[in-house]
């Protein structure tokens, strides 16, 4: 789960890291009043869940009250796209305001799971305030790790090493070892997948400041931390997609045809591929999961349906935990509710794939039931292409 | 011979009283496999509806057994605990089912397990089985077919396609691992793959893998330095949006990295054979062997 | 380090363990006001930092006002002689009021650290309220040890195995573990080097309470917890061992009639050792440690010499980190500002003993140097056994 | 020959710029050890007072300097740290001088020792001395002369005593370990007596002990069962009072367990030799010899 910018540095400052002063507005006036506490110059940051905001226009030093306001007109409510948020964009609810840091120099550190060292590891860069994949491609030199032991964690001396890789001296160093203490202490004690400063900057003072900072929370460990699940902001997801969050299910939208409800990551993806590769465009990824009761199933054919993009669906499940008559007998209670006049193909196999096959061939409802994958794949890929016909 | 386990397995579980995993003990026991036990702390002593002895601790289990492997179905907060516990009592397979571990949590495990006796498979996996030998996890026994092909994959109901697609192609299956969607799972393809590579009734392998992080790559290079036997290869996730994480923890595509292209040009420099239609898995590893 | 029973318990309590309802005072009226507080029946409790308070009558359940007021004329402000205290007791400065506990088990429980094992272990067993050294003499088989993982702690299965060998079943085990959870987290956090409830209750409602609770903490780690420090009770101590302490001295007192000041613990044990040997009692214990400056050897020699049943002083210094030197001008700064009507014996060796020798002779104060370890003690030895002869 | 260490063993100082540090680096110069570095944070690159390099990481001193030994001189709360990056760096053997490690510091410590390649004497001890060719530690040196007779001591000064002592009878020693005071330590009395017995070098072993623990019951039943050479014995504290800790962490009689008498009597059990006059290690030694 991502969280906020100002969400992030509320965090870290609580486990000693500096961050530079700063408040969220959400309407016009406070951040008005809100830039006036801080003082002018200051920085004044859209809060979306996606980086490459600076390059965006997202981000701005402010003068005075009237760029204040001029930025504010401009970014507030209004859809901000950059590299990472796809074409449409997403909409800036709360503006960051920041006090102006004296920057002498910039830096990048990060912590986050090394998924081939299989612990965490810190990785810190000469190169900050450009994007990190670019250093690691043209300069990988300039980036230096120290790797957490899985049991005790960090200790003090990487910190110290790493400082001195990146040519720390005296008090410097001290300030970075606390830094990389209090970030550490941060990433363990709120099982974050990702801590990341992008810059973290030397101040004209000599002093160390996340000036940018993001945090990703591991959201199979947010059970242990019940007041983070508040943080999750929703406004930018696709209604669908939180829809389908409520029912358990493993929901992404897409721009294709073809709705896909499946078990399985893996066979998901591999139905979306199969789509594409007979020529057609999945409209979703739809994991229907490994405990899915009929009820589950349901939910998961009203949110599919409910997307109007969807011109044909694809129900692919090979049985395991999921047995396939519960899929079954999900199917059925939502087509008997639902007036559909879509193309439905259905494939299942099995766990208890029989006794499902028995229940869909006895009921009354329209569907055609698929002898196989490529077979089931096909049937959707010319359903929609040809929307209007029948199967 | 298989890899893993064969007829001689013999099984704990742990969580033998909870809903899936009393369902899948009485799956397991179905498929021939020779569980001889349960853990279930408060329950000890008592017997499961299966009517296999239930214990308090896996010590006492695997001491009054002499149990060889386990199998974890306990819910995720819980699931560190079990693993530690197994890992303690130097149980020579551990499989864990559960889906949902926190990383850290797996990151735990596997230090424990560096020092161990203990091999790992999973966590977020179906497990493994050795068609008419031995089945420990939720794969749906009935569609397997014992044989000669090893399949190792990173994914679930994928692997039971695969394996019905071996099957249709009148082949049948050595051992079948599903390793686990997770970041960091117990064993990888290259863990695995050398054991194939040993098992003399293992005549050609297939893998199954995802977008995100490099296992992929890894298994490419083991493949190419190490392995004498064909391999056919799939990659799921070509169609996966970057930076969203597809259902499994493991499979994001971050900054970049980890997409389902580069993998397949890697594996295919490595000189393996990878298939683009996920519906010709089986009829690709009939044409290779 | 210890605490008393009443800072054990809001430790405790802080880590979730269940303990008592309980209150302390200083005075009679203070003590009397939270009895009615805790309504009786409650229970009165001696704070001494000793135990075997029970059997020396120090713990007494209360019926009412009138039997609390006889207690507290009793035992307030007076010497509570246990097995643990030595022959003249300790000052009973506060009491306890405790609610009375409907009990019905008492079980043993503590988490300490394992010399063998080097790690820590929890200990449990079914014979609670009793000495747990008579329980390992006499059935060892009812005592129950878990060992904590070095790196990773303990983990929750042991806790659950523990609760089974104590014959616990659902309910019980549950609080149990969380009664573990608690307890070994409160002795990680706090670098308690032992943790002991003895007895550990069942009560009639099937809770787990924590009747009696003591704490000993690391006081090599007490600089990680300075708020700690505040907790300790110097009003138990012996007052030179007060005053050696504020000069980080080593100083144990004891009734003999040598006093000693040695360097090293092994050493002054076996310079306490070698008196006892040629007869004579040492009269304390004075390790003047690693790093001892000159001044630092002179407040020794105050603090030993302030203890007037000391007839002779020998000074066993085998210096290493410790030159002898400074030895010697600490001796000589103390003897010249000081009235010394004892006879004093001095042996040095090791490094820069020469310098100090040469120190040593050089000056006009009257004292012996012993040329060798065995010369020393007997010298000391014969001068307290003719105390009025000079050397 | 020696234990542990010798002429050729080439030695780091953690903490070459502080007050003990440098002076005892001082002394082992003097005594003809090869100290070959130091490490002290901040200040990699520049050269000690006596003009030893100084490196910032120890990994970047083992590796400039090919040492084979450490000895940590840094304030109780970092030694720690410094004792795993030692660790980390796979030293072969690591002395530490340090007073003052809160115990579940040295748990830790001793958690990572156990699946590395490295040697730990100490904490809180003097070090190790073979008498002419090496020495790690502050044990003045010029008090010991090379001989036959091993010395493995819980205590420190009271080691320079038994020194003394074993000079003045004539003889010399081949290595002297002062494994320190704590209630957990690097290497015990087993480790080092297993060691000495290989030492075709070694004659005789004195081992000196304390009140607290039973390392000495161990070493105890060790010399009875493995040792073919003679072993004198010394126990501190036989006038120590119970509950009271005497100086060192670890020198405390508690429960009524771990007296001076116990162990004195448990070692004369096994069949060895304990003199009851501090004053007469040295002698006794001679005599059986």
């Amino acid at each position: 789960m991502k969280i906020h910018e100002y969400e992030s540095k509320i965090i870290l400052k609580e486990f000693g890291v500096n961050v530079p002063r700063g408040m969220v507005g959400y309407s016009r006036s406070e951040i008005l009043d809100k830039a006036a506490q801080i003082g002018y110059p200051n920085v004044l940051k859209a809060q979306i869940l996606a980086g490459g905001r600076g390059k965006a226009g997202g981000v701005k030093l402010i003068k005075n009250e009237q760029e204040a306001g001029e930025f504010i007109d401009r970014i507030l409510g209004k859809p901000l796209v950059t590299k990472q948020t796809g074409p449409t964009g997403q909409i800036v609810r709360k503006i960051y305001i920041q006090e102006d840091v004296d920057i002498r120099k910039e830096l990048y550190i990060s912590v986050l799971i090394d998924r081939e060292k299989e612990t965490p590891v810190l990785i810190a860069s000469t190169e900050g305030g450009v994007e990190i994949e670019k250093v690691a491609a043209e300069t990988p030199e300039k980036i230096f790790y120290e790797y957490a032991d899985p049991h005790l964690g960090f200790q003090r001396y990487q910190f110290s090493r790493m400082a001195f890789k990146l040519g720390f001296r005296d008090e410097l160093t001290k300030e970075f070892i606390n830094f990389c203490t209090g970030m550490t202490q941060a990433f363990f004690t709120t099982d974050a997948s990702l801590i990341e400063n992008n810059p973290l900057v030397i101040t004209g003072t000599g002093q160390l400041v996340a000036l940018d900072a993001k945090i990703s929370l591991d959201d199979n460990a947010l059970y242990r931390h019940k007041n983070f699940i508040a943080l999750e902001d929703k406004s930018e997801k696709d209604p669908l997609e939180i829809e389908a969050e409520k029912h358990h299910l493993n929901y992404i939208r897409l721009d294709g045809k073809v709705g896909c409800m499946v078990n399985g990551a893996g066979l998901a993806m591999a139905t979306m591929d199969i789509i594409k590769h007979y020529g057609g465009e999945p409209a979703n990824f739809l994991d229907v999961g490994g405990i899915a009761s009929s009820a589950t199933v349901a939910n998961g054919f009203r949110v599919l349906l409910s997307d109007k993009n969807v011109k044909a669906v694809l129900v692919n499940i090979f049985g395991g935990i999921v047995r396939c008559d519960r899929v079954a007998k999900g199917i059925l209670e939502a087509l008997e509710t639902m007036d559909i006049d879509i193309p439905i193909i259905i494939r299942l196999e099995g766990t208890n794939a029989e006794i499902a096959r028995d229940l869909l061939n006895d009921s009354p409802l329209k569907f055609k039931v698929a002898g196989s994958f490529n077979e089931a794949a096909r049937l959707a890929v010319a359903a929609t292409q040809n929307t209007t016909g029948s199967l | 011979m298989s890899i893993l386990i064969d007829k001689n397995t013999r099984i704990l579980v742990q969580g033998i009283t909870g809903r899936e995993g009393a369902f899948h003990t009485e799956q397991m026991l179905n498929d021939g496999t020779r569980v001889v036990g349960g853990i279930t702390p408060g329950k000890g002593g008592q017997k499961s509806e299966h009517g296999l002895p239930i214990f308090n601790s896996f010590r006492e289990a695997k001491e009054a057994t002499d149990a060889t492997a386990s199998v974890i179905f306990v819910p995720p907060q819980f699931a560190l605990d079990a693993a530690l516990e197994a890992i303690e009592a130097q149980i020579e397979l551990l499989v864990c089912i559960t889906e949902g571990l926190p990383t850290i949590d797996m990151v735990k495990i596997k230090g424990a397990l560096r020092n161990s006796k203990t091999r790992m498979i999973g966590p977020n996996c179906p497990g493994v089985i050795s068609p008419g030998k031995s089945k420990i996890g939720i794969m749906p026994g009935f569609i397997h077919k014992p044989g000669h092909i090893g399949i190792i994959s990173r994914s679930g109901t994928l692997t039971y396609e695969a394996v019905a697609q071996v099957c249709q192609a009148g082949l049948g299956q050595s051992t079948c691992i599903g390793i686990g969607g997770d970041p960091i799972i117990g064993s990888n393809f290259v863990d695995l793959l050398a054991l194939f590579e040993q098992d003399p009734e293992t005549h050609g392998i297939i893998i199954i893998g995802e977008i995100g992080g490099n296992a992929e790559e890894n298994a490419a290079d083991f493949i190419k330095n190490n392995l004498s036997k064909p391999v056919t290869a799939f990659i799921a996730g070509a169609t996966a949006p970057a930076g969203r994480r597809m259902g499994h923890a493991g499979a994001i595509v971050s900054g970049g990295k980890g997409t389902a292209a580069d993998k397949k040009n890697y594996l295919r420099e490595c000189g393996i054979h990878v298939v683009e239609n996920p519906a010709e898995i089986g009829i690709s590893m009939k044409q290779l062997i």
